[in-house]
Order: C-alpha cells, then structure tokens, then sequence
C-alpha cells in the first residue's frame, strides 16, 4: 500500500463525459491485483477534501503505467479531468481485495454495466496472461445508455475475447439490459465463474438470472472516507456464521464480494 | 526543544495525538507513519457490547468537511482489549480510549473494565456523540448531566478522565466548568457540529440517520474558539481538535490554549498528517526560537 | 407555475430574500440584478442610534467561509428612514428592516417607530448577533429571553415580525417554540456560528473584536438540520439561510421545512446569486413537473 | 461597474513570487481610473471563497488590455498565477475612487513601496497622456527589499520620468527606506502632490516628513468582502465635520485617501 504522488502520462475524453488517465508508478504497477482500487486526491486544498475511490483500469507492466477510467459526475472527477499531463497526481493504494483468479477449466463470464465496466479490463488483461491458451472460454457482456458509452469494445476485441453488448436504447448490439442480453445469448449451462460491476440494481438482477452453481464475484460501490478500514463509512452487510449478519468493509473487506454473501 | 506535555496525568512526548473515530486502532496508519512518534493514540470510540452502528450512507462531503453518522460501530470492549490492545502495547505510546455508553452505568461499566488494563494511559469520555439515538450528546448537552456522568466514573476509576465535549450548547466552556468540578483531568473538544444534508434529487436526507457530525476544516473556527473558551473557564488541559490539516491549524489550537491537539479526518485525507504536523510545531518553535511548546499553549490570550 | 409564498403576512412572489447585512439598503447591487426580482430585501441590521461597528480587521477568510465582525455599524434608524427607505419604495418588493438592541426597550422603540411607515413590509428581529457586546446574542440564546422580547415587540406592533434565531444553543427547536409562542409570525435561521481564528505569526486573534460569526458554505449542514429541526418544532414559516450559493443549496432549505430562503454572503463573490438562485429554482420546477414551489416545502420529511 | 469573465491574455512570473497578469476587457480597458481596483475571483468553488483585491496596474487603450502585478503570498495569488492565457478570469469592477488627477505646474512626486507601486504605473500612463510637455516635473520613488524586487524601473525609465530607487538591503541604489531616500534627493522646497502606495507603516513616515501644504493621497489596505460597500468589513477612521471622526469604507470611499484625513 502506498500514498505518493505520482506523474501524468496523459489524461483525455475517451467518450462523452469519460476520461482516460495514465499515469506512472513502479509501485502500483508491480503490486495491484484487478478488482482493487485507488483512492486519489483531486485537489490539493480543503474543497473539496476528500479523496475519491477510482478501479484500477488496466495496467501496462512495460512502462509502469496505470489507468483509470472514470465518468465525470462531480466536483472531483471534474476537477481530475482538468489535469495535465505532466502534473503529480496524490494517490493512495492499492487499496481492497480484488477478484479471485479462475480456475483452469472454468467457462468465465465478465459483465459491466456503464462505467462499472472500468476494472474488467485489468481482470481481462490478467487472465489473458495467464490463461491464454483459454480465452475462448471467457465471454465478455457489457451494457450501456448507448453506443457511444460502451467501453473498450475495440480492446475487448483485439486482445481475442468474445464480446456481446447492449444499450438501453438499442442504438448498437442488443436493445436491453446486460442481464437480459446475458439470458438470452447464454441458453445452455451455466458459466463457472461470473465477474460483475456496475450498479446494484445489476447486482440483484444478476442474483436471479445466474444459476445457482455459478461463483459470482461482484465489485461494490459505497461513499467512503479513509479507505483503509478506519473511517467505517463503508458498510456493507454481508452473511456471518450460522444465520447470523454481519458488517464487511467495502474498502478492505472487498470492493469485491461473492454475490451470494451480500445481504441487500 | 521541548515539545513533551501533560495532559491530566498523561505524559505526552509531543501534543499531537489522533482524534477518536479517524484513527481507527491505530494499526491502519502503521503503513505510512511510524506510531511511536505519535503524543498519543485515541481510539475509536467503544462500548459495552458490540454494536453494528448505523445504516448507509452514513458519510456524506460537505464545503472543505464532511459529515458522518457512523453510529459508533465497535466490536465491544472485549474484543478491542483482546484483538487490538496487545498490538498498541507494542509501541512507546500513550493509549487513550474512547468510550461511550446508552447509560450512565453502561460509562461506569466500560471504565471498571478497563482500570488496571496495562497499556490503557487514560480515557476519554464521549458525552457529545450526534449519531447515537440513546446516551452520547444527551449528557453532554446538558453541564448537570455531564457532570454526573464524570463524576460516577470518577468513582470506579484512577485512570486520567478526558471529557469529549459537544459545541452543539449553548455555553460549551459551563460544560467544561462543570466536568472540572466533577473530577474531569482533561477535556478534549470538539466534537462534531450536528448538521444535516439533503438529496435534491432524491428529496430525502442523504444519510439514512438523516443527521450527522459535521468535521474538517469547515469546523475550525467554531473549535478554536470553543477551545479560547474553556481555556478562560477552566485550568484543566484541553486538546483541541476540529479541522487540524497542518502545523499551522494545530497552532492555532495551541494559542488559543489547547495543550494537546488532534487530527481528526484529515488522517483520512493525507495519512502523513499527525506526523508532518508535528513536523511543522518544531519547524515554528525552530524558526521561533521557542524552546518549550508550553510558552506557546494560551499565547493569543496574552498578546 | 407557483412560487409566490407568504411569510407570516409579507407576500413575496418568490421565496428568494436577501440576508441581513449582506446586501446593504439594497442600492448597492442594482447594477448587478433587477431588483424587482427578488422575493423581498431584507435590509442591514438598524439600530436606534448609529453605531461605528467593531475596530478593524472585521473579516477573515475561513474554510469554505468567513468570519465577520462588523458590530452592527449603521447610520441609525433616522438615516435609514430618511435616506435609504425612499429609495427601496420605488420597488415592487417587500422590505423586510432587521433591528437590533442592547436592551427590550431599544427593540421596542424601534418597532415602534417603524409602525405603520411606508415601504415596511415587516421586521426581523436580530437576537442573534454574535458580534456586540450586550443584547444581540444574549437574548437569543436562552429561550425565555428569546419570547420576552418578541412579546414585548408584538405589544407594539402590527407588522409581521420574523425572529431571527442563532445556532448556538443547545437547542435551536426549542428557541423557536418559544418565540413562535410569543408572537413572532416567522422564524429565519440561521444566524451565524460564533468562530475565531488566530494569526500564528503576531500569536493574537485576527479579528480586533476576538471573536466573529461564521457564515457561508462550511456552515450550511448545520443551517440544513436547523430548518429542519425547527420544522419539525413549529408551524409557522422558516427563512432558510446560511451558506446558500445556488439552487440547489436553496432547494435543501426548502426541502427540509423552508418557506423562504436568504443569500448571504454568497452575494459578496457573486453578485447575481439571488437571481440565478431563483432561476434554479424554476428551472428544477419545471424539470420536475413541480406546479407550486409548496409541493417542495418541507418534502424532505415525506420521503 | 462590471461584473463579467475575461480572457486571459497572458500571466507569467516577472520577478521572484511576483506575476503579471493581462485579460483582454474593452469595459474595464474605457472606464477605469488610476487607483481604482478589481475584485477577482481566483477559484471558481468555494475555498478559498471570497475574492481578492487587485489594484489595476496598467492599461492598454488600443488592445483593451487590463494588467494587474500582483505578489503571491497566499492562497488566492497562488491560484492566480496558475492561471494560463486563454482562460477565463471572473472579474469584479472597477471599484473604488481613484486617484484625483495633478493641476498643471504642480511638482509631482510618486512613491511606492514594495508591491504597493503596482497601481502608481497606471497613473503614470495617465499623466504622461495627458501632461505629456511636464513630465519633467515628475519624480518617481521606488523602495524594495532588494534589487530583484524592484517593480518597472524600466518601463519609468522608458517613458520619460526621473526615477529613484531604494532597498532595504542596498542591492541596488540608496540602502534604506523610500521616505529616507525621499528626504535625502528632495531637500529644496516641497512636491505639491504626492500620490504614495505601500504599507501603512509607510504612510506614518510620510505624513511626518512631507511638507504641510503638499497634497497627499494614498492608497490604503483592508480586508474585503463585497468591495461594493455592503459588507462593512473595510473600515478606515477619517476626520468627519469639525473634531469628529468617522468611518470610511475603504472599497467605496477610497481606496485613494488624502492622507491628512486618515485617523491610524
Ligand atoms: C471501489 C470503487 C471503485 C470505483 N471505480 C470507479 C471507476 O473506475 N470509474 C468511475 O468513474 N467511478 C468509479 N467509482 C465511483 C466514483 O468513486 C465516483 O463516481 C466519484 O467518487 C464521484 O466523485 P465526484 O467528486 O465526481 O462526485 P461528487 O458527487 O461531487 O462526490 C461527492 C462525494 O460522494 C462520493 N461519491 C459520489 N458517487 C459515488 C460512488 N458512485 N461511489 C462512491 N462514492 C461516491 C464522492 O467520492 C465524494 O465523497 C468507484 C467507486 C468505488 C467505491
Ligand atoms: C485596494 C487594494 C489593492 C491591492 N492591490 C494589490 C496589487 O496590485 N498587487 C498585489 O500584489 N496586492 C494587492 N493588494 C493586496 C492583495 O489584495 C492581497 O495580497 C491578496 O488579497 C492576498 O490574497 P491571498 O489569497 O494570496 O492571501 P491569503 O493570505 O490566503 O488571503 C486570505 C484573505 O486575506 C485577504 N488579504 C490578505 N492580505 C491582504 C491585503 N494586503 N489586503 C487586503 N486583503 C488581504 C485576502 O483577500 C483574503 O480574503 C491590494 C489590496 C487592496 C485592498
Ligand atoms: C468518521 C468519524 C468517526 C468518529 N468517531 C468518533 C468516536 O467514535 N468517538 C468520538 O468521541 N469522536 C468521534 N469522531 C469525532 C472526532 O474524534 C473529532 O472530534 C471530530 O471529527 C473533529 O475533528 P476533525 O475535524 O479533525 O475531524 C469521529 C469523527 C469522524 C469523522
Ligand atoms: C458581513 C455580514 C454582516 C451581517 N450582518 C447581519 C446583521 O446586521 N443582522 C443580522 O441579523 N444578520 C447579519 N448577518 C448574518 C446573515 O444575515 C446570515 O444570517 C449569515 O451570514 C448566514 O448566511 P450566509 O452563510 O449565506 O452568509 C451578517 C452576515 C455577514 C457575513
Ligand atoms: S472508507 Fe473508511 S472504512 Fe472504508
Ligand atoms: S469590502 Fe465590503 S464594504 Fe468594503
């Protein structure tokens, strides 16, 4: 875990309202796992002061560089986008439990709703280094608002993953959600392994559609703090033993969690 | 230079300690800040029992602050003492803990508890919780009340008293006096301001607990001048906190008469902070050629 | 579409106000706004007799605020009738005259002396100033002291009175019961926080007067859960203020029991927030299918 | 009186901890007045909050360009001069009442220290526009710390006018204090007007070492809130009627005074 300030390699609008920014860290690049995240500082004064927690995109092990993708929808993200490249970005992590890897064998399902889509790619990079004899077992889902929001489709398709996509508004692929786009592409068994993100809704859903059988790891979102176990702003609860409940910690229990275990 | 301080009994080897809630128990920061520096080590605040605390949100940022309504979410006396204690007797630090309770005898419970516990200095006693239904800021909005609640501990232990005090009064330095006068070796303030914010959106308060503490920097005007007030009521020591983000914050305190300070979220913020505001005392006592960090504390009331 | 609300008897065609002391006689921002848009002009504080204020530095710039500690300077009641009344006149808007006293005699001989003037739409009761010595404050704080002077004004005058209350008590609610059973026809809230800051350098208070009252976006949550509070206590209408930079702050006051809002010191770093305020409040109405700005009052408590 | 965003036509380092900023205005560029001043907004949210007072430095009639030098000594300068060409500055002004304009044969004496010379170039401008055939009749004093600090000698040497200057460390001309160097140069007779910027330790020297009968005006330092007269935060005593005094609001009533009327 570090907290050190880290130099802009570039920071531009992917598409509408979403940014893509790189920048260089020995440190994250060589230690971070998909699934875990950041907690990056936006502006150096009290205004606002917190930071804000941001997936971890992908990471390019080469040049030591990390991504993060990320929607423009307030005073920070805003105030992120403005930055240069060349500037020094605070950043603390990497922070949380990322995904578990998969098995050898297993038929792998990734599924991102909008920019909950943003760590699946990190996760795809990883399995294709170590799974690549494989990854025609791995199916991708991604869902958006539109055409124009649907993440990294290109990627997806270069680095030899199948990819199948909706939009709620039909405007590319299948017209619906992802779920619904799931149901209908996967007629047949079940997938061994699904990797979720996106909002909770999606979450539920998900809950229902998937067979029971299936492990289902899913990325959460909570306002958080500290993001280190401190604060215990980040609350999730989650089954204990027996029939009991209990609190997990988004920023260091998860943000990954087994879907099963999650108690909505 | 010296920068040690007595705080009721507690011996500090510098005035910065961490404000209860943002510290966690203290082996969160470990990976970024060498403890043993630190004054001393307050706990998040702890009860009787466990308790699951609030529902969520339960932060939410407000203008250069944020509010939290966390509920005082602990795993109860027991497992801090077994789980956490042992790891912070490893260090050259005062413990101080935070405790809180729905009743009077739930205070005076936890503090038979803890009496003769190796490695617990001191404890601080949180009467001015916003975010619990029972107890916490109903003693401590009222100085009778406050009182009673001291002085019952008082009676069960020898341990050093701190008071954890609410600016949510009218007059917080008569609290002060009255927690004095109940046998109080310390006061620690303030706690968080009760505010409120609402989901335009949604047309419904943010946090489910629909208030919260207000801190951070946004506070630091009502606490410094909360702590230039009990410093005229009382001659107990106060640590200040509320909003302390740098040695220039935490001075301020210091002026207006705190003996010790605090940093509360700004932990959360830059994990460095307790540090480099100790850093930056020295670096002002340097520059200043101030040898002992006492003819600082209460300066601005002479000048 | 709706947004004409009444406060206690003054009709305002929109629920946007200024707050006291932070728009002058109201000339002053004529090159900036119609004037004729606002729901009423809530004028500075006015004494008896005209007072010089506070020595200077008067203001200091805090976290997401500012500290102030004007001391109620005025030319005195006379001036005011005389040279700035006739100007308001020539607007189509309630003026609403903020008074304030050392003493219930000063409050009452000035209630009584704007009785019946023309251009009066009502007064504002300014027991809530942390900024002088005597009165202000003094009666604010405790909530029978708070009810003795808004019954003795009520003895004397007709006119709408609003009570403007302050946020250091224990409890604001209870204020506000107190005055409302007095008499007062509407409460505005909130005042501001008692604050001080300190110059590390000089080891002093920066403000000459030591203490000063925090007001602008650091204070707003405190400001919300007040409203919101107060809500919950009384029936008669709120003024929201405190930190209000936009719509959408506004729409929190009015979402958490505000009748009508006040811009503040917002107006100091943009002229024009009172206007767009308003504009963003109609634009929300109309996006949200919102026929009367009433649908919105309060309706943070419904969900 | 304007309120308004102005672009940024260029903001660079002149000397150490000083910049010079110029945005493109023909509003403030036709209707400012020497001495007057500006209330900028450097940050867009809300901390820091308030806006800064800016003297006008120079104006370009032709380019409707607006100067300001300012020092960077806190968080509102410091943002300032971040700023880059092509931005937009939100701009307050102009405010305040300027300096009163010299008779024909009057001898002239400028004065500033530090910083505080900022506003004294614009006003320059102006008598050399229009007294173009008396400059002679002008002398120009300029204190700083040292020689580094020292604001414009060119652009005074440039136009025409004697310039003279102090530092406190004597890195470059007269070692000590403006007043001092003052009293030293002018030892016959009286300047007839004298226009002085600097700190208010500055004035008192002034008012005792200048001549009875020479005119003095100075522009005089306050916090600030509104800068319209609204907040009453900018209080300075004057003289009032007879032996009474009474309070001037420095954004509205000056920040110009005659120094002879100013209560320290
Ligand atoms: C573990 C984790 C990973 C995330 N990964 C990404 C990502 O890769 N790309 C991306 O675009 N977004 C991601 N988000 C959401 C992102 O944190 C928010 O969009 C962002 O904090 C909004 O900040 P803002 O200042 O723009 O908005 P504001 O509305 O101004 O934020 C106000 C406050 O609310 C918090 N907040 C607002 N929305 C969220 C949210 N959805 N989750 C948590 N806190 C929120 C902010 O952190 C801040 O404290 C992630 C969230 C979490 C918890
Ligand atoms: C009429 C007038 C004209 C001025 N002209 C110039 C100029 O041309 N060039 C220049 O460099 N400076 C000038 N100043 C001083 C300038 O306003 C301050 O240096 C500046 O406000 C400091 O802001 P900051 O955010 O960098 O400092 P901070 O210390 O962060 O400011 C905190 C608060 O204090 C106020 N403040 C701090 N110093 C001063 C000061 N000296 N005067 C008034 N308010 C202050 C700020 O405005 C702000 O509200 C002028 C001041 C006035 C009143
Ligand atoms: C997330 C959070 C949790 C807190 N929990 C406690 C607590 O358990 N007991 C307590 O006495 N104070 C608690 N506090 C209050 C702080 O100790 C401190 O008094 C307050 O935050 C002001 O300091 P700051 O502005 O530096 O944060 C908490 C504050 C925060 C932000
Ligand atoms: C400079 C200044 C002067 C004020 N003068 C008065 C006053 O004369 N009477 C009064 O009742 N309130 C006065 N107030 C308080 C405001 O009316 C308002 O209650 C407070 O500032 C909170 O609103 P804000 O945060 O939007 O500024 C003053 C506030 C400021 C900043
Ligand atoms: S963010 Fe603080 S505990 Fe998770
Ligand atoms: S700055 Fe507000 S009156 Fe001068």
């Amino acid at each position: 875990m570090f907290n050190s300030k880290y130099e802009i390699e570039e920071n531009y609008q992917v598409f509408p309202g979403h940014y893509l920014m790189a920048f260089k860290s020995l440190d994250i690049a060589r230690t971070a796992l998909p699934g875990q995240f950041l907690h990056i500082r936006c502006y150096q004064g009290t205004e606002p002061i917190l930071r804000r927690p941001l997936s971890i995109h992908s990471i390019n092990k080469e040049k030591n560089l990390v991504y993060i993708l990320y929607r423009v929808c307030g005073r920070g993200t805003g105030l992120l986008s403005g930055m240069k490249a060349g500037e020094m970005l605070d950043v603390l992590g990497p922070l949380g439990n990322g995904f578990t890897m998969p098995k050898n064998d297993e038929k792998i399902v990734l599924m991102g709703g909008g920019i909950g889509a943003a760590p699946l790619f990190f996760l795809l990079e990883e399995i294709k280094t170590h799974f690549d004899k494989r990854i025609d077992k791995v199916s991708v889902f991604l869902g958006a608002a539109n055409s124009d929001l649907i993440v990294g489709k290109e990627k997806i398709n270069k680095m030899g993953f199948s990819g199948y996509y909706a939009t709620d508004d039909g405007s590319s692929g299948f017209k619906g959600t992802v779920i619904d786009l799931f149901e209908t592409i996967w007629t047949e068994g079940s997938p061994d392994r699904i990797y979720a993100c996106g909002p909770s809704p999606m979450f539920r859903s998900l809950a229902e559609a998937a067979d029971k059988n299936a492990r289902i790891e899913v990325s959460v979102e909570e306002h958080m703090g500290c993001g280190l176990g401190v604060c215990l702003s980040c609350v999730c609860k989650v089954a204990g033993p027996g029939t009991s409940t209990e609190n997990a910690h988004i920023c260091v229990d998860g943000p990954v969690f087994d879907l099963r275990k999650i108690i909505f | 230079m010296n920068l040690a301080v007595n705080i009721g009994g507690i011996f500090m080897k510098n005035p910065v300690a961490t404000a209860s809630g943002t510290f966690g128990y203290g082996g969160e920061y470990a990976d970024f800040i060498d403890l043993n520096k630190l004054g001393a080590i307050v706990t998040k605040g702890i009860t009787l029992l466990p308790r699951g605390g609030n529902p969520v949100p339960r932060i939410v940022e407000t203008p250069s602050g944020m509010l939290n309504s966390i509920g005082l979410e602990n795993p109860g006396v027991e497992v801090v003492l077994e789980k956490y204690l042992p790891y912070l007797r490893g260090f050259d630090v005062p413990v101080i803990i935070n405790i809180a309770g729905d009743t009077i005898d739930d205070y005076v419970r936890l503090a038979a508890t803890l009496e003769g516990v190796q490695g617990v200095s001191g404890l601080e006693i949180n009467i001015s919780c916003p975010n619990v239904k029972k107890g916490g800021l109903a003693f401590g909005s009222d100085p009778e009340s406050a009182a009673e609640v001291i002085s019952e501990i008082r009676g069960v232990t020898a341990l050093p008293l701190i008071a954890k005090l609410s600016p949510n009064v009218t007059s917080i330095a008569r609290v002060a006096e009255r927690v004095a006068d109940a046998g109080a070796d310390a006061v620690s303030l303030i706690n968080t301001l009760t505010g409120m914010s609402i989901d335009i959106r949604k047309r419904k308060p943010v946090l489910a607990n629909i208030v919260g503490g207000l801190s951070g920097p946004a506070i630091r005007p009502v606490a410094v001048r909360a702590v230039w007030q009990v410093y005229q009521a009382v001659s107990i020591p106060i640590i200040g906190m509320g909003g302390i983000t740098c040695a220039r914050d935490a001075l301020e305190f210091i002026m207006a008469g705190a003996t010790g300070v605090a940093v509360g979220m700004a932990s959360f913020v830059n994990p460095r902070t307790t540090i480099e505001v100790l850093e930056g005392i020295e670096a002002f006592m340097k520059e200043n050629g101030i040898e002992d960090v006492a003819e600082l504390i209460g300066s601005a009331h002479k000048n």
